[in-house]
């Protein structure tokens, strides 16, 4: 019983899981949708709408068992022709509009075998698909609902199996769910679920001071915005390890940085335990490679460059960097935090006789032009979310040769490495490359690797039973508000 | 006479205003009796319009400091009253008529509204009554289409058109005393008579008392009771009217009565002539300068300036898609020529369209049809070059010399401008001594040059636009008016400057004027205007000798005599006031004329 | 009348045309929608950018685009948003409603309250209300419309708890974004309305006026205002049209859904169909208020000829 | 005394004030490096720090250990910069095409007063983006973009005002002396309507001051490591409910500098109106 009211810091305009890749459309939709799998905030795996499955032709095949008497919220009952219009549509022509199908390529098609079981027949062995089928474009949707009422009405009134159902959506404003009564695992707590999109920090912060919003969803809540949570007595601060890593990336083709020395010195001149301790609060970790701990293919053992401003000068003057040169660092002019950390970072440099200038990029032209054009100054903002918690899903994407985020680096060794890992169904195997690449990346300098951010979120003291995901992915079936 | 004498209305004590540290009233007093009229006159610039102001306190809004004395009204002390109290009084029980119409009427309401506020606040009338007694207001001034004209704004009204609605909105709520600063100065004669009477009438029956400013001293003999004679912002003489002008005291008083221009003083001569002139040296009057003739118009020569045909017209009223139903005929096929050295005057009723020729001369305003050329070539033929430089060789001096003068310039900037435009003088000490040079012919001092045009009194900002003219070295001079603001003494003054400027240097004016004595005493030829046609064109000796048409006449009668005991025959005119609005279509009858005379042509009556 | 109507019409059409074909090609030189789907961590290909492409159309030539748009606006279809395919009239419907209104309450606010503050200051110059109404106006331009609006929720929504924070709901919610608004308008407009004021009280009608024994509220509001109104409402007709494409700030700090988070939201995501929508829109509104400020000089002041 | 043809009047306390106040500042701006070297210096150990705690740090530090009054200080120079260079370009600009406009009126005024309506139908995050996005961020091109942004409000504001002041007896009577446009322009116009414009632009300075930040927001190339006041501002944003100093001083620094601006502004406004007061 009762009402929660969430602020999201963005409308994702639609909610049909294979238009988007905003976290904001999994924190609302993760109550509406759900897909075969599901992964909970203790980020484990378990049975979604399939109760169980299993591996066949070695990995090219997967045979699911699907939850009987499920039903959407329109009464719609859930079975395999579900399961298979779902893929259908995300693989045909609908899905081919949106950014969604690129993360399901893998799959060739669904056969139904009867009406509770389903085959997923692969082109090739996708070690994390399993993964992805717990999110985003993968959510099971309701057949004769968007066959009857059309793709742009289910847009803007999307039905799903979750534990609340869909009530309003008014854009730009927030969207209304209740709970939806005959739901599988049982009715939801709550009655009602609101969530308002407040893109102002401050604002969201406001709200939820003054008892309009229960909880903050990240990322919104400002490091700096932390101690007044914290000081009011209804309020509190949840904080997880997220996804979110942040790195500043080198240009390894020209200038001073194309000489790993050069970007080990630059490195070992900043002090990245301080910089998390302080201008993130410790709201962070520091990381050695591009990826949070809880990431496959993290490894505990890498430990990062040490901060040592006298070897760094004495890198630097091995090769034969005069004091006084100077390097451009380039951001992204709307993240507040790296504002903070670039300059902490130039003032590092500095003492090592390295002199940086920041240039803040409008977000789109920094992503559009300036990374994959490889027009960056000596070093730029690298930002990842990798929802999937999979090293692949960033690695490949940041070291491969000819990727957009990746301009500069061309290197056989590492292309074969992080091609040979992604037929791989072996875990163990996977994960070894996939520590092999950190170890190799973080030996080549390839980026000065900063931090991991929590996610933070904001929650009001009368909300119980509320475990913070690290991927925004907020199911709210237990939660219960005073 | 003092035995019966009632408290007075107004009592001026011992005034004395400074602007800063200049003293421009000093130790003023005189008082004004109910139902009489106190005439003040004297020298431009001596402080009339100051004290106006003084009563009224708006001086205080100009920064004038009261140094000393009291003015005592009923039984306040207005000098003491504050601006809550004056509020009841202004308008209601003291109205005042300003002297420059132009300025005084507010641009951006309409005429109605603009009495009609005086109305509904004092007399506490409803709109459509209050709009009722306007219209009667304007019709007792005798403005045409009094209906129309509620409708209209200041700047599509004449500059006697203006002066009229000053007065009716003056006259509205029958104050107990009129301050009347010049009140006729842009009234041609027959329309100032009427005004006059009018005023004399209100006076009897209300008792009002009045105070008159003016330099005509024909109107001070017929309307005043009192005269009080200003010089340098001092009280030096006052006395009973007949008094003052059988037996002037001081001597300024001398040398202004001795200036009064007299109609038909120059009966039987042939041209104009300038005549000595009467100044105080040392406090004495004495005769200065000679006697000439000024046989300066050159009529063989090609006329200076040739205007034929001239048709001007405003649109007065639109349908919604733009297509123009009335129109006002201010110019109807009017047609004359100005010859080097020669002074045509242009008389007329106020409103008959003389500004508009004047302007539409200067290219001020566009003439709907008709050829005007300069120098023998048509406007229409001019190239961009030759514009310019007639732009320098005719010279208009504006009705209105405030409107006409740029509030944010000192005056010197504004003389020098014609300099400075067409390189007449070169070196900004050379063009500041030619500066100087203008402002003391003009009877203004080379100090005047710093000062802005509203530190000026009326007089003097009018003679600074005569200077301004004469800067520009220029052939033939438009003169607007340009006297009609200045005592009798400076305006002697000037007209001997325009002859002797005419002698010198072959100068032509057209000379646009209600006075018509010295009209008779400037001009070569004369025009008289009506409704927008010339009614008769001749010598003027033909003019004022042998007038034949029906409206010369009617203007010569009505010209007031500067003698107190003569005897006034003032006909009213009466009936329909002609309505220059008309239907598009049904436009006015162009009347043929007829020359009886050698050179005079009059309009055969349609 | 009519015939500058309709030449006004005509003009107001090379406006729209032109500023739609401005913004649309600009916008196209400083980014790709399609590779801004793809933020918040997909990994993309080439193949999945040209996909999309394909899929909202920015794969065709400029001007294909371009008069695909002429094309649906003359049937008042702008088309849907590249985030989400919401028709971008309905989104637009909602937004042009809440700024217009916002900006209204605002500019009325601020006009309430400059007209008489800036008469005020202009007829007791150099004394100490003058000073004052100058200094105090002064605050609100030297802090940004953010702090402002920061301080306000703080001391109205979370200390007193009196009004709402942020949104758009009933009159309660416009209080604060609209007086944030009005504050800063303000401060601009004391001052003008002081200045004009000044250059008007000198005049001598405002003395006749004074003569006729009017009131000195009359006098001033009524003969001196409206010869110096042309700056004003000049100014307030420039401000008007600033409100309605420009309080994004506020706007966000108020969780307002108007046309200025719109405008803002469909340039970071580079959404050219809302952001063509939005700039058409607006670009008629300020044609339409400048049209009405260019009459507006026409009946306050009839010397000018409205041509 | 013999009068002078200048009205200007230095002895008003409005002079006097504003002159001091705009000199002391931008005095302080231009001599930072000397009074205050080092203001960029990041100490984490000293962060936010209240003001008046350490006489290091009078004002207090900022969330980087900065001292706020260096650095303060040392953000006017851009902040100055940027503020006065990018109204006066739009001043100049607005002004001339404003008095062309209104003067001429016709066919140029038609044309100007459309490119004034697209110019104000461009919403300024869009030109921003746009603009900044097609040639490139600097300090150049912030302030081009300012004054492109801008010159429509002085147009407009002008052009408004000539239509009523070109039908005005004294601009008549002008021409008829033959006075060339231009100078009937510059001399009898411009005096008579600078009023207003003079107010907005000593208002405008502070607005783009702030602008300026809201660039840097936007991800226009300003290096944030270079203070200025609107940057100050904008950092200090999120620390408004716990460090209140971080943006209340850079405030206060926008606040000095328009009063003296507006103090100069208003004493230049009654400098050249002579109307209502008396020529010694
Ligand atoms: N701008 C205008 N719009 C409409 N009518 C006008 C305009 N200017 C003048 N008129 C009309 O033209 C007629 C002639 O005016 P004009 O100023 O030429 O008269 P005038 O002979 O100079 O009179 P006065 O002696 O009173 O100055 C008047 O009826 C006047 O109302
Ligand atoms: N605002 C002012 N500031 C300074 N001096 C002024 C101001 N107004 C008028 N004066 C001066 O005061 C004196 C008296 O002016 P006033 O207007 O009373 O003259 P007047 O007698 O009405 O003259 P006229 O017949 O020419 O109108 C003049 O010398 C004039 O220059
Ligand atoms: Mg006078
Ligand atoms: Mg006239
Ligand atoms: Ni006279």
């Amino acid at each position: 019983e009762g009402k929660l009211t969430l602020s999201s810091s963005q409308d994702p305009g639609s909610w049909d899981p294979i238009d988007t890749f905003l976290v904001a459309w999994a924190a609302v939709s993760t109550n509406i949708f759900e897909g075969l799998t599901y992964r909970g905030p203790d980020m484990e795996l378990v049975p979604g709408l399939a109760e169980s499955w299993e591996e066949l032709d070695e990995g090219k095949r997967i045979r699911f068992k699907l939850r009987q008497n499920v039903s959407f919220h329109n009464g719609e009952p859930f079975n395999a022709e579900a399961v298979k219009y779902t893929f259908d549509r995300l693989l045909g022509e609908e899905g081919a509009k949106g950014p969604q199908r690129s993360n399901y390529v893998a799959v060739e098609s669904v056969e139904v075998i009867d009406d509770y079981t389903v085959d997923m027949k692969l082109s090739t062995p996708d070690p994390v698909l399993l993964t992805k089928l717990a999110g985003y474009g993968a959510m099971i949707v309701p057949p004769k609902y968007i066959e009857e009422k059309g793709e742009d009405f289910f847009n803007l009134n999307p039905v799903g199996t979750g534990p609340f159902k869909f009530v309003s959506y008014e854009p730009k404003v927030g969207i209304k769910l209740e709970a939806f009564q005959d739901y599988w695992g049982g009715a939801p707590k709550l009655s009602e679920l609101e969530y308002r999109f407040i893109t102002e920090p401050a604002t969201a912060v406001a709200e939820l001071q003054a008892g309009r919003v229960d909880i903050v969803i990240p990322p919104i809540i400002p490091i700096g915005m932390i101690p007044v949570i914290d000081a009011d007595p209804n309020l509190e601060v949840v904080s997880v390890p997220g996804p979110t890593v942040d790195a500043l990336r080198f240009n390894t083709r020209d200038g001073i940085t194309a000489d790993p020395k050069v970007r080990k010195a630059i490195i070992m001149a900043v002090d990245r335990k301080t910089i998390v301790d302080s201008i993130l609060a410790g709201q962070g970790a520091e990381i050695a490679t591009f990826q949070s701990a809880l990431s496959f293919g993290h490894d505990e053992e890498l430990a990062p460059l040490p901060y040592d401003p006298e070897a760094s000068k004495k890198l630097l003057k091995e090769a034969g960097v005069e004091p006084g040169e100077s390097l451009q660092i380039d951001i992204r002019g709307n993240d507040a935090t790296m504002n903070e950390v670039a300059q902490v970072v130039a003032s590092y440099l500095q003492m090592v006789g390295l002199n940086a200038t920041i240039k803040p990029y409008e977000t789109n032209v920094l992503l559009n032009d300036i990374i994959p054009q490889g027009k960056t100054g000596a070093m730029f903002q690298q930002k990842w979310g990798g929802w999937t918690f999979d090293y692949d899903n960033t690695a490949y994407s940041m070291y491969h040769s000819g990727e957009k985020w990746n301009p500069y680096e061309k290197d056989e060794t590492l292309d074969k490495l992080l091609e040979s890992q992604r037929p791989l169904t072996d875990r163990a195997e996977r994960e070894r490359i996939l520590k092999e690449i950190g170890a190799y990346v973080a030996d080549r300098a390839l980026e000065l690797p900063l931090y991991n951010t929590n996610a933070i979120y904001g929650v009001s003291k009368r909300v119980n039973n509320f475990i913070a995901p690290p991927d925004n992915r907020l199911k709210l079936d237990d939660v219960t508000v005073e | 006479m003092t035995i019966k004498q009632a408290k007075p209305l107004l009592a001026v004590e011992g005034l004395s205003v400074e602007f800063g540290n200049s003293r421009v009233v000093d130790d003023l007093s005189f008082v004004v009796q109910p139902g009489k009229t106190v005439a003040i006159v004297g020298e431009s610039g001596s402080g009339k319009s100051v004290t106006s102001l003084s009563i009224m306190r708006l001086a205080d809004t100009m920064g004038a400091k009261f140094a000393a004395g009291r003015i005592v009204f009923g039984d306040r002390d207005l000098l003491k009253a504050s601006q809550k109290e004056m509020r009841t009084i202004r308008g209601k029980e003291i109205a005042m008529i300003f002297q420059e119409p132009m300025t005084s009427l507010n641009p951006v309401f309409t005429i109605g509204d603009q009495i009609c506020e005086v109305l509904m606040l004092h007399e506490k009338m409803g709109k459509a009554a209050a709009m009722a007694e306007a219209r009667r207001l304007l019709d007792m001034v005798r403005l045409p289409d009094s209906e129309q004209l509620l409708k209209r704004y200041p700047h599509q009204l004449s500059g006697g058109m203006r002066q009229r609605v000053m007065i009716a909105m003056a006259l509205a709520c029958r104050p107990m005393l009129l301050i009347a600063d010049e009140p006729t100065t842009a009234l041609d004669v027959t329309i100032q008579a009427q005004i006059l009477t009018i005023m004399r009438e209100l006076q009897k029956d209300l008792g009002m008392g009045m105070v008159f400013i003016t330099h005509d001293m024909g109107v001070v003999a017929e309307m005043a009771d009192e005269v009080v004679v200003m010089w340098k912002g001092k009280k030096v003489e006052q006395g009973p009217v007949s008094q003052i002008f059988a037996d002037p005291q001081h001597p300024y008083t001398r040398t202004l009565l001795a200036a009064v221009p007299r109609l038909g003083s120059m009966t039987g001569e042939e041209f104009p002539k300038r005549l000595p002139l009467t100044v105080l040296e040392n406090d004495v009057p004495t005769v200065v300068g000679e006697e000439r003739v000024q046989d300066t118009a050159r009529y063989n020569d090609v006329p200076l300036l040739s205007v034929k045909d001239l048709f001007v017209r405003f649109d007065m009223r639109k349908t919604m898609l733009g297509k123009v139903t009335h129109r006002l005929s201010a110019v109807s096929k009017a047609g004359f020529d100005i010859y080097p050295g020669e002074t045509l005057a242009l008389v007329g009723e106020s409103g008959s369209g003389k500004s508009t020729i004047g302007r539409t001369i200067q290219q001020l305003q566009t003439a709907h049809l008709g050829e005007i050329s300069f120098n023998g070539r048509s406007y229409s033929a001019m190239s961009a070059a030759d514009r310019f430089r007639m732009r320098q060789e005719v010279q208009y001096i504006f009705q209105d010399p405030f409107a006409s003068l740029d509030p944010r310039k000192t005056v010197g900037f504004s003389i020098a401008e014609p300099i400075n435009t067409h390189g007449l003088v070169s070196g900004g000490k050379a063009v500041r001594r030619r500066v100087d040079e203008l402002l003391e012919r003009v009877g203004l001092s080379s100090a005047h040059a710093d000062r802005y045009p509203h530190e000026f009194s009326g007089g003097q900002r009018q003679r600074i636009c005569i200077a301004r003219a004469l800067a520009s070295d220029p052939k033939l001079i438009i003169a607007d008016e340009a006297l009609s603001a200045l005592d009798v003494s400076i305006q002697a003054q000037i007209i001997n400057l325009f002859m002797d400027l005419q002698a010198e240097r072959g100068l032509a004016y057209l000379f646009i004027s209600h006075d018509m004595a010295v009209v008779e005493k400037m001009s070569h030829r004369v025009a008289v205007l009506y409704l927008g046609q010339i009614m008769e064109m001749g010598s003027r000796r033909q003019i004022f000798e042998t007038p034949r048409h029906a409206y010369t006449r009617r203007l010569l009668s009505a010209v007031p005599v500067a003698d107190p005991s003569a005897e006034r025959n003032v006909t009213l005119m009466e009936g329909e006031i002609p309505n220059p609005v008309r239907r598009v279509g049904d436009e006015p009858a162009i009347l043929a004329h007829e020359e009886i005379d050698p050179g005079h042509f009059v309009a055969k009556s349609a | 009348m009519a015939g500058f109507l309709v030449k006004r019409f005509l003009q107001a059409i090379f406006v729209v045309i032109a500023i739609t074909l401005l913004v649309s090609f600009a916008i196209r030189l400083t980014g790709d929608p399609a590779v801004t789907m793809f933020q918040g961590g997909g990994s993309m290909t080439e193949d999945d950018l040209a996909r999309i492409r394909a899929a909202l159309g920015t794969d065709k030539p400029f001007l294909v685009q371009y008069s695909d748009f002429l094309k649906g606006m003359l049937t008042l279809d702008f088309g849907r948003s590249f985030v989400g395919g919401t028709q971008v009239s309905t989104l637009i419907g909602k937004a042009v409603p809440a700024t217009l209104m916002l900006a209204f309450v605002s500019m009325a606010v601020s006009i309430a309250l400059s007209i008489p503050l800036g008469i005020m200051a202009a007829t007791r110059k150099g004394k100490g209300v003058d000073q004052a109404i100058r200094i105090f106006s002064l605050i609100g331009l030297s802090f940004p419309n953010f702090w402002l609006a920061t301080m306000l929720v703080l001391l109205f929504s979370i200390t007193f708890n009196l009004l709402p924070p942020s949104g758009m709901g009933g009159i309660q919610s416009y209080i604060m974004p609209a007086f944030t608004m009005a504050v800063i308008l303000t401060a601009t407009n004391v001052r003008l309305v002081r200045t004009a004021m000044l250059d008007t009280l000198q005049s001598q009608y405002v003395m006749v006026a004074r003569a006729k024994g009017l009131s000195e509220s009359k006098v001033l509001y009524k003969h001196a205002l409206r010869n110096c109104a042309i700056p004003l409402i000049t100014y307030f007709g420039l401000q008007f049209g600033g409100l309605l494409g420009g309080i994004v700030v506020i706007e966000r700090v108020f969780n307002w859904p108007g046309l200025g988070t719109l405008a803002f939201d469909a340039v970071a995501a580079r959404d050219y169909p809302v952001l063509q929508a939005v700039i058409t829109v607006l670009s008629l509104m300020i044609v339409g208020i400048n049209l009405l400020v260019d009459i507006a000089y026409g009946l306050v002041d009839p010397r000018i000829r409205t041509e | 005394m013999a009068a002078t043809t200048s009205s200007f009047r230095f002895k008003s306390l409005e002079f006097i004030l504003g002159a001091s106040l705009t000199v002391l500042i931008c005095g302080a701006v231009l001599l930072s490096d000397v009074l205050f070297p080092g203001a960029e210096k990041v100490n984490l150990l000293s962060r936010l720090v209240p003001p008046l705690t350490d006489i290091q740090h009078v004002f207090g530090t900022d969330p980087l250990g900065r001292d706020v009054l260096a650095r303060v200080v040392a953000g006017g120079k851009i902040s100055l910069l940027v503020g006065f260079t990018s109204v006066f370009g739009a001043v100049i600009f607005g002004v001339f095409i404003g008095l062309v406009a209104g003067y001429y009126r016709g066919f140029w005024d038609m044309l100007l007063m459309r490119f004034a309506d697209l110019q104000l139908a461009m919403p300024f995050i869009l030109l921003a983006i746009t603009f900044i996005a097609i040639v490139g961020g600097s300090l150049t091109n912030t302030i081009i973009l300012l004054i492109v942004s801008q010159w429509v409000q002085y147009a407009r504001l002008v052009r408004g005002s000539v239509l009523t002041l070109r039908e005005r007896e004294f601009i008549l009577s002008a021409q008829a002396i033959g006075v060339p446009d231009w100078r009937i322009i510059l001399q009898h116009l411009l005096p008579n309507l600078i009023g207003p414009v003079i107010v907005l632009m000593t208002l405008n300075v502070a607005n783009n001051i702030l602008l300026e930040s809201s660039l840097t927001f936007l991800g226009l190339g300003v290096d944030p490591t270079i203070p200025s006041w609107g940057g100050m501002l904008a950092d200090g944003r999120t620390y408004l409910q716990t460090a209140w100093w971080v943006s209340v001083f850079p405030g206060l620094a926008i606040l000095l500098t328009v009063l003296g601006l507006n103090l100069l502004g208003d004493w230049l406004r009654d400098s050249l109106d002579p109307t209502g007061r008396t020529t010694g």
